[in-house]
């Protein structure tokens, strides 16, 4: 497969209050963004068990993005402060084991910014497009 | 084993534009577990329903997957249309092929691909879900009010009117709010008092109606129909209940050099006052921060005058605890800080004013009875600039990109109201545009121009620079004439943007109600749920949810409390199903999800287990109140023993479709 | 101290204080240690051992024996006074039936240190003061005790009991440590060489699951990895994602509870350096969050089951840490 | 027999993968030996025994059984299996090699495990002679002699040479693949070397360990015996003695989904786990203590009675070492021997 | 509408987002050279979006703009007039210096002893 033609696979959890609705906001103002990007919607980013993550890349994903309310701004008060620190903990481990860090990200999304939705979705595809395929994290049971 | 539906939606062309929805049905057919797929027009139509009712019945159907817009939209129609065929409500999973496939991508070969991944995902989902039930909890029929301006008086009424008890929460010592501070109002001239004050004493007098002025919500816990609502009564040194309002205190208070806040400081009151004439409540208030007695403990005049012994030198805040079923926020707004334009010279020149400081100006109840003076030499202004939009419609760092909605009319208003009174001052109205939708409000502006001979001018103020002599020379650009001006005037009025007040951020996070990135509180939806805040129970009243005048903001004020009265006459509220719950043979008992819940929603039980070897062990294992958990799933990571799991959200569920996607 | 802790053993026991005493017992050589409940004083006089040897952890093993009805009495070395400190907050243990007497460390031998210098036939070993003397059927050797000590007590964090009903011995203080040079180390490496590092330690993973049930943290009533329902069971890794997934959800089950005992990497029949990815989360937590060292009082608040809101952001580790 | 000087050794392993894959002792970082693919410049261990035994050569951790493959619909059933190339294990020690013959009697009686055969008629076992037991030593106990250890080919290694001698035709094969490299000699340095080791094996710690007081027909006598619950005390159920013994031969079949197919594979089991023999109902043994008795009770009682008194312990010493509360089989005997003796 | 090569020119050197204005004026109520100016703030950057950029070129108003940047500190939308005006004014700067200097003019040039070197500076100089 050459560089061109890679095509990443890009788990995206997205909470439903926030994050969610801006990915729905940028379907609305029909912001392009590339379909390697698939959406699993979670109540909160608090539920997102870094377990998930892990099992993404197990898998055959390329890249994982956690996206919920701003801080102080999560529907259930604090849910997105807890999510914070367990993927700050989560993502610092996963390079100090050696695997690229920018395979995972968490971005904040609201509601209202389906533009940003976009623009975070397009850069991080590209982001992970350039890496190329995850062979640092994946289970070769799970290739086709 | 599930026996599964597919209903792949062309919602017109909006999805089959750019979906191939028959090679997606036709895919999704082939999934384990699908026993019947198929496409219509319009899924969310009665015929498009009646397709899946009848599958239902016809196929057994255990669960069913309906691939079409977003579950924010119609997720709570085709739960509906499952129960009416007799299948739990909870066994339906949204595919979104519309927001985040159809709209999104051009290719149809793409665009296809993508919405077969995504209807996959929702069959893997599906075929893990279990049905659920909603629990029901009552509701509390009290409802709260957090503001006391004319939106939530307004809301106040009318809640009362329909029998339900309200509380009113005012962070100031009376309500009336900005409405009390203006002198006239728009499209009809008439005084702003005599329109308000009798709905305030409505308030007061109104049983079912409990004001709590000079206070502030402290806490917020618990969920729609059932809230649990701290409020800091903040003390006045006063006691209410003896406080008849003579005013003598105020009157002989030595602390004179008190700036005047209800006149926005154009001058002074006592340490000890009320507000203004018609304040409600009618009792006065001690400022602590001026008082003599409070802050170096000499004088006590006020207690000695006081008849009714009112004055309470050592009150405290006191808090009070009360259940709501529902919340109105009615925070309202407060012209911007001008700090940042220096161009307008408003912190140089005393004669630079906003347009509410000129509403306290004109005011008969204002600093200087009635008569416009300039605030420096207390002469008559015989040239006044008005500046529209200053900080509204701006983007840069300092200003507000929204428009204040408002200004254009009051400026109109005030222009009008010069010069019919003093017919010898020459009103000049810089602006960019002049906006003024509303019933009767562009007849109002063309009768400045033409009647009033106001001199609009399509530009902007560039500078405003205080001479020696006291006036002002204001530069600005006419764009018509293509000229640069230089007005030498007496007055400029600034039409400040404005902004929602600074409370509401932090009452916005005790709510989890969202905001926008004004601060301005977002609506459930921005046309067909415009007083609603997404979060359950949070209703949205005057200019919290946007700039608004006053006619609209009644009406925003009118349509919440209809919202809440429907909520409250409800008996009971059906609780959402996916909750939490614990696997009592896995809990550890550790504590861990009880500190990450922000509901309080999980208590600890001691539970006699048999162990293998058949003796029993006592242990302590976690227990989730399901009325109170509203499904976050903060919990269910915290938990290290997996014991923790959320219903509708399950861990397998989750990991099903993590694997749906990277299959 | 060991004929002391025996003698305070045997009073309790006497006086019917308690009716049972946790400790250490010698087994077939001088450095086999196998933790132990004692009932009687007899059995106390006869297999009751407390020396350089006594590198296991007696709070996990006081939680596998605790009984509700009657109270135990056991030893627990500075160190080991953090990990029953954990598992009181976490409400683990019963902290009432229990009679905790603190003990002084002064540093447990690692006889793999020992064997790795190539000593075998080893027929017996003697601690005194500063020397080790190491004696075989091929000859024998005396080491310095620093050179033969176990990692993790060259790198002590404390020499301070968290929790207890009485000391033998001083009271210690708590030490300033070089515990996260090595993850600093790590950390300075670039992220081929760390992934090169960790496939190379993981890799020899047999999946015994010794580090998981020797390890204090670890107490769960049924294992995730135990557990068909979890969804990420296993019993042995088919697949090298597998031996990273074990470590890393473990690692992660511990962050902000592990104590940095040490248990898993002395346990490990493989030297994995199991402590160095629990010490990079105790690390991370520092640097982020906030001195924090779990088990210093009962009733702390774990980092990752607290937060604040000016919290980093994750990517502070895009932007390379701290 | 046959001599090479020890510094041709190097000349012999790369001879030796040449042709086949050769796997060889070598340290790894942390100070434990194990077995790894010979290469260019690989030094061999110079410890006794590896972490692990060589066991996972016949019998890996984890070995693909079956897959299906799913496609909609429709399932597909694959057979993974490769073809399996001819592999040259060296410096198995007379324990190990003792105990592919305990492993032999479980895979390849009826019904013949046709994984581990495959695997089995594949591999070549070169043997190396002990000469510096270690103290968890007591391969002597199960009348195993580790100065004439089996295998295809038994070598002896002293300070300037190693000597081999095939034991079967599999062994006359390997000597002949390297037979440009060694030389016909008589073996008067083996003899002298084997008189040595001995003379050590007499004074080991476990020197005098008997089996005697164990054997088929002793359930009775053990089985209920109150010792079990005092040395299974400690025990924490982890399966480090079962991973690291030469004749644990219990697995478990499992499952895993790929996504687009299940794979089914085995894995290593142990006994020492509470999910072993676990069923619908719940598990019969109730606690640790059964679990501790039943492994020790299969290796010195049961195993014996069915297979002609072979133990299906072969005093490797591994658990004894590597346990990590110091509980093994060692204890185990000592402790119910005494109760035989009294 | 075909965008001028100026134009995008002109945007491109500037930095500029003429789409932004919203025609408030402010720029030129605040411009301190605007009695001297032809065209004032507000049209530079109206010109520039209706594509006139050859007015501006040849409008002395360019020279008359004193850079102060009071135009684009005012500007409530970030457009930045004076940005603008700076980017005329280098392109008329830049005009001003045409092509002297054409290949096929050289040989005409050339004269027994003219040496080399000079004609390869001299085209160096001349040449755009």
């Amino acid at each position: 497969m050459s560089m061109n033609e890679f095509k990443p696979k890009i788990v995206a959890f997205c909470c439903n209050w926030c994050s969610y609705a801006g990915a729905d906001l940028a379907g609305t103002n029909r912001l392009n963004y590339p379909a390697d990007v698939k959406i699993i919607r979670v109540p909160c980013s608090c539920r997102v068990n870094p377990m998930f993550i892990l099992r993404a890349f197990q898998r055959g994903a390329d890249g994982v993005i956690l996206c919920g309310c701003h801080p102080g701004d999560c529907h259930y008060t604090t849910g997105n402060y807890y999510a914070r620190r367990r993927m700050t903990m989560l993502f610092s481990m996963l390079d100090y084991l050696g695997i690229e860090k920018e395979r995972t990200r968490v971005e904040w999304v609201s509601a209202a910014e389906g533009a940003k939705f976009a623009a975070v979705m397009n850069d991080f595809v590209k982001t992970v497009t350039e890496l190329g395929e995850n062979k640092r994290l994946e289970d070769l049971r799970c290739k086709k | 084993m599930q026996k599964i539906g597919v209903f792949v939606c062309h919602c017109g062309t909006n999805i089959a534009g750019t979906v191939d929805v028959k090679a997606v049905a036709e895919a999704l057919g082939k999934e384990p577990g699908v026993v019947f797929s198929t496409e219509y027009q319009y899924m969310c139509s009665e015929a498009g329903q009646n397709l899946i009712k009848d599958a239902i019945k016809n196929y057994g159907l255990t669960g069913i997957v309906v691939c079409s817009c977003s579950p924010r939209m119609h997720e709570a129609t085709f739960r509906k249309t499952a129960a009416a065929a007799g299948l739990n409500s909870y066994m339906v999973e949204i595919a979104n092929i519309r927001e985040q496939c159809s709209w999104i991508h051009k290719d149809v070969k793409v665009a296809t691909e993508k919405a077969i991944v995504l209807g996959r995902t929702a069959i893997a989902k599906v075929a893990l879900n279990t049905p659920l039930t909603a629990s029901e909890t009552p509701v509390v029929k009290r409802a709260l009010v957090i503001g006391g301006g004319i939106a939530g008086i307004q809301t106040a009424l009318d809640i009362a009117d329909a029998g339900y008890e309200v509380d009113l929460v005012e962070k100031e010592p009376t309500i009336g709010g900005k409405m009390a501070q203006i002198d006239k109002t728009f499209p009809t001239l008439d005084c702003a008092a005599c329109i308000l004050t009798p709905k305030m004493v409505d308030c007061a007098q109104n049983e079912k109606i409990h004001i709590y002025a000079y206070s502030e919500v402290e806490s917020v816990k618990g969920f729609v129909g059932n809230f649990n609502v701290t409020i800091k009564k903040k003390a006045r040194f006063v006691d209410e209940t003896k406080c008849t309002g003579c005013g003598i205190c105020t009157e002989k208070c030595p602390m004179k050099k008190t700036p005047n806040l209800f006149n926005l400081g154009l001058d002074n009151r006592s340490a000890i006052y009320i507000p203004f004439a018609q304040a409600i409540p009618k009792i006065a208030t001690i400022d602590a921060d001026y008082c003599n007695m409070l802050k170096n403990g000499k004088c006590g005049v006020c207690s000695k005058v006081c008849a009714a012994g009112a004055i309470d030198y050592k009150q405290q805040d006191q808090y009070i605890e009360q259940q709501y079923g529902a919340i109105v926020v009615a925070t309202g707004f407060n012209p911007i800080k001008l700090d940042n334009y220096s161009e307008f010279a408003y912190n140089e020149s005393p004669d630079v004013v906003t347009s509410l400081e000129l509403e306290r100006l004109m005011n008969a109840a204002g600093p200087n009875g009635g008569t416009l003076l300039r605030p420096s030499d207390k002469t008559h202004p015989h040239t006044i600039v008005f500046v529209q939009c200053v900080g509204s419609r701006d983007t840069t760092d300092c200003g507000k990109p929204y428009c204040s909605k408002i200004c254009c009319m009051y400026t109109a208003k005030h222009a009008m109201l010069i010069r019919d009174k003093y017919p010898d001052t020459e009103v000049y109205v810089f602006y960019m545009d002049v906006r003024t939708p509303g019933k009767n409000f562009d007849e109002f502006y063309r009768r400045a121009v033409e009647d009033y001979g106001v001199h609009y001018i399509k530009g902007m103020v560039g500078k405003v620079m205080p001479q020696p002599d006291g006036k002002l020379l204001v530069r600005g650009s006419d764009l018509l004439t293509d000229e640069q001006l230089k007005i030498e005037a007496d007055m400029v009025v600034l039409a400040a943007a404005i902004e929602p007040d600074k409370t509401a951020r932090p009452l916005a996070t005790m709510l989890t109600a969202s905001m926008d990135t004004n601060d301005f509180f977002t609506e459930a939806h921005p046309k067909l749920r415009p007083v609603e805040s997404p979060t359950a129970g949070i209703f949205l009243s005057g200019v919290c949810q946007g700039p608004k005048d006053i006619p609209e903001t009644v009406a925003q004020a009118s349509a919440a409390a209809a919202k809440v009265i429907g909520l409250l006459a409800k008996p009971a509220l059906k609780s959402n199903p996916c909750t939490a719950h614990s696997d009592e043979n896995l809990c550890n008992g550790c504590s861990s999800c009880e500190r990450v819940c922000p509901y309080g929603a999980i208590s600890y039980v001691d539970k006699e287990f048999r162990m293998p070897d058949r003796t029993t062990k006592v242990r302590r294992v976690a227990s989730v109140n399901p009325a109170v958990c509203q499904g976050c799933g903060a919990c269910t990571v915290a938990c290290p023993s997996g014991a923790m799991d959320l219903s509708g959200f399950s861990n397998k569920q989750i990991m099903a479709e993590v694997d749906a996607i990277c299959r | 101290m060991q004929e002391v802790m025996k003698k305070r053993a045997k009073e309790l026991l006497a006086s019917g204080e308690v009716t049972r005493v946790i400790g250490w017992k010698k087994n077939e050589f001088d450095y086999d240690i196998t933790p132990a409940v004692f009932e009687t004083a007899e059995a106390i006089d006869r297999d009751f051992v407390y020396d350089d040897f006594c590198g296991p952890n007696l709070s996990k093993f006081t939680f596998q024996h605790q009984k509700n009805d009657t109270k135990t009495l056991v030893f627990l070395k500075p160190c080991d006074t953090y990990s029953m400190t954990q598992m009181v907050t976490e409400h683990r243990v019963n902290r009432d039936a229990l009679y905790i007497i603190g003990i002084p460390c002064f540093g447990k031998i690692d006889i793999e240190k020992i064997k790795a210098d190539g000593m075998t036939g080893i027929l017996s070993v003697t601690s005194e003061g500063a020397d080790v003397k190491v004696h075989t059927l091929y000859g024998d050797k005396t080491y310095v005790k620093i050179d033969v000590m176990a990692e993790r007590c060259l790198a002590c964090k404390s020499k301070y009991h968290t929790i207890y009903d009485e000391l033998i011995g001083e009271e210690g203080e708590v030490m300033e440590t070089d515990r996260f040079d090595q993850v600093k180390e790590l950390e300075a490496m670039t992220p081929d060489q760390r992934f090169e590092f960790w496939r190379g330690e993981l890799s020899r993973c047999i999946r015994c699951n010794a580090c998981r049930n020797a390890c204090p943290a670890c107490t769960c009533e049924s294992c995730v990895f135990d557990n068909p329902e979890s969804g990420i069971a296993q019993k042995a890794a088919a697949d090298s994602f597998e031996e990273n997934m074990f470590h890393i959800i473990r690692a992660f089950h511990v962050a902000g509870r592990c104590t940095d005992c040490g248990e898993c990497s002395r346990v490990c029949p493989q030297h994995i350096p199991l402590h160095l990815l629990n010490r990079k989360f105790i690390s991370d937590i520092n640097g982020y969050y906030g001195e924090y060292q779990a088990g210093e009082e009962v009733g702390q608040r774990a980092p990752l089951v607290n937060f604040t809101k000016e919290d980093v952001e994750p990517d502070v580790v895009a932007k390379g840490g701290k | 027999m046959y001599r090479i000087p020890r510094e041709k050794l190097d000349q012999l392993f790369a001879l030796t993968a040449e042709k086949e894959t050769l796997y060889i002792p070598t340290d790894a970082t942390s100070g434990i030996a194990q077995f790894k693919k010979w290469n260019e410049g690989m030094k061999m261990s110079e410890k006794l025994k590896t972490s692990r035994s060589a066991k996972d050569f016949f019998f890996p951790q984890t070995e693909a059984l079956v897959n299906f493959k799913i496609s909609g619909k429709k399932i597909d059933i694959i057979d993974p299996r490769e073809e399996c190339e001819d592999f040259v294990i060296f410096g198995v020690r007379a324990c190990d090699a003792k105990s592919f013959e305990i492993l032999d009697s479980v895979f390849l009686v009826d019904p013949v495990d046709t994984y581990y055969k495959n695997r089995r008629e594949h591999g070549t076992i070169v043997t190396l002679a002990c000469s510096r037991p270690s103290e968890s030593c007591f391969c002597t106990t199960f009348d195993i002699d580790p100065t004439e250890p089996a295998g295809d080919v038994s070598a002896w290694m002293t300070d300037d040479s190693v000597y081999f001698k095939a034991n079967t035709e599999k062994g006359e094969k390997y000597i002949a693949l390297v037979s440009s490299l060694l030389e016909e000699t008589d073996g008067a340095d083996v003899d002298a070397q084997k008189v040595a080791t001995k003379e050590i094996l007499g004074k080991l710690p476990f020197a005098n360990l008997k089996k005697d007081a164990f054997g088929g027909g002793k359930t009775e006598q053990y089985f209920g015996s109150p010792k079990w619950a005092e040395l299974s005390e400690a025990c924490l159920g982890c399966g480090t003695c079962t991973f690291v013994c030469p004749t644990c031969q219990c697995y478990d079949i499992r499952d895993f989904d790929t996504g687009h197919g299940i794979n089914r594979f085995r894995c290593w089991d142990s006994c020492m786990y509470s999910d072993f023999t676990k069923m619908a109902h719940g598990n019969p043994r109730l606690s640790q203590k059964e679990r501790f008795r039943q492994r020790f009770m299969h290796k010195l009682v049961y195993y014996p009675e069915n297979h002609d008194e072979v133990f299906a312990c072969v005093g490797c010493g591994r658990c004894v070492e590597k346990c990590p509360i110091s509980m093994n089989i060692v204890k185990v005997m000592k402790t119910l021997g005494e109760e035989e003796a009294k | 509408m075909l965008t001028s090569k100026e134009k995008e020119q002109i945007i491109r050197s500037s930095g500029a987002d003429v789409t932004k204005c919203m025609r408030c004026g402010k720029c030129s109520g605040a411009c301190p050279s605007y009695d001297e100016m032809e065209y004032h703030p507000h049209q530079f950057v109206y010109f520039v979006e209706k594509d006139q950029i050859e007015k501006l070129l040849n409008s002395p108003s360019i020279y008359k703009c004193l850079g102060c940047s009071v135009c684009s500190e005012r500007c409530p939308r970030d457009v930045g007039p004076s940005k603008i005006v700076e980017a005329v004014l280098a392109m008329a700067v830049r005009r001003q210096d045409e092509n002297h200097l054409k290949a096929e003019n050289i040989p005409g040039m050339v004269e027994d002893d003219t040496p080399g070197q000079l004609l390869v500076s001299a085209f160096r100089k001349y040449k755009k």
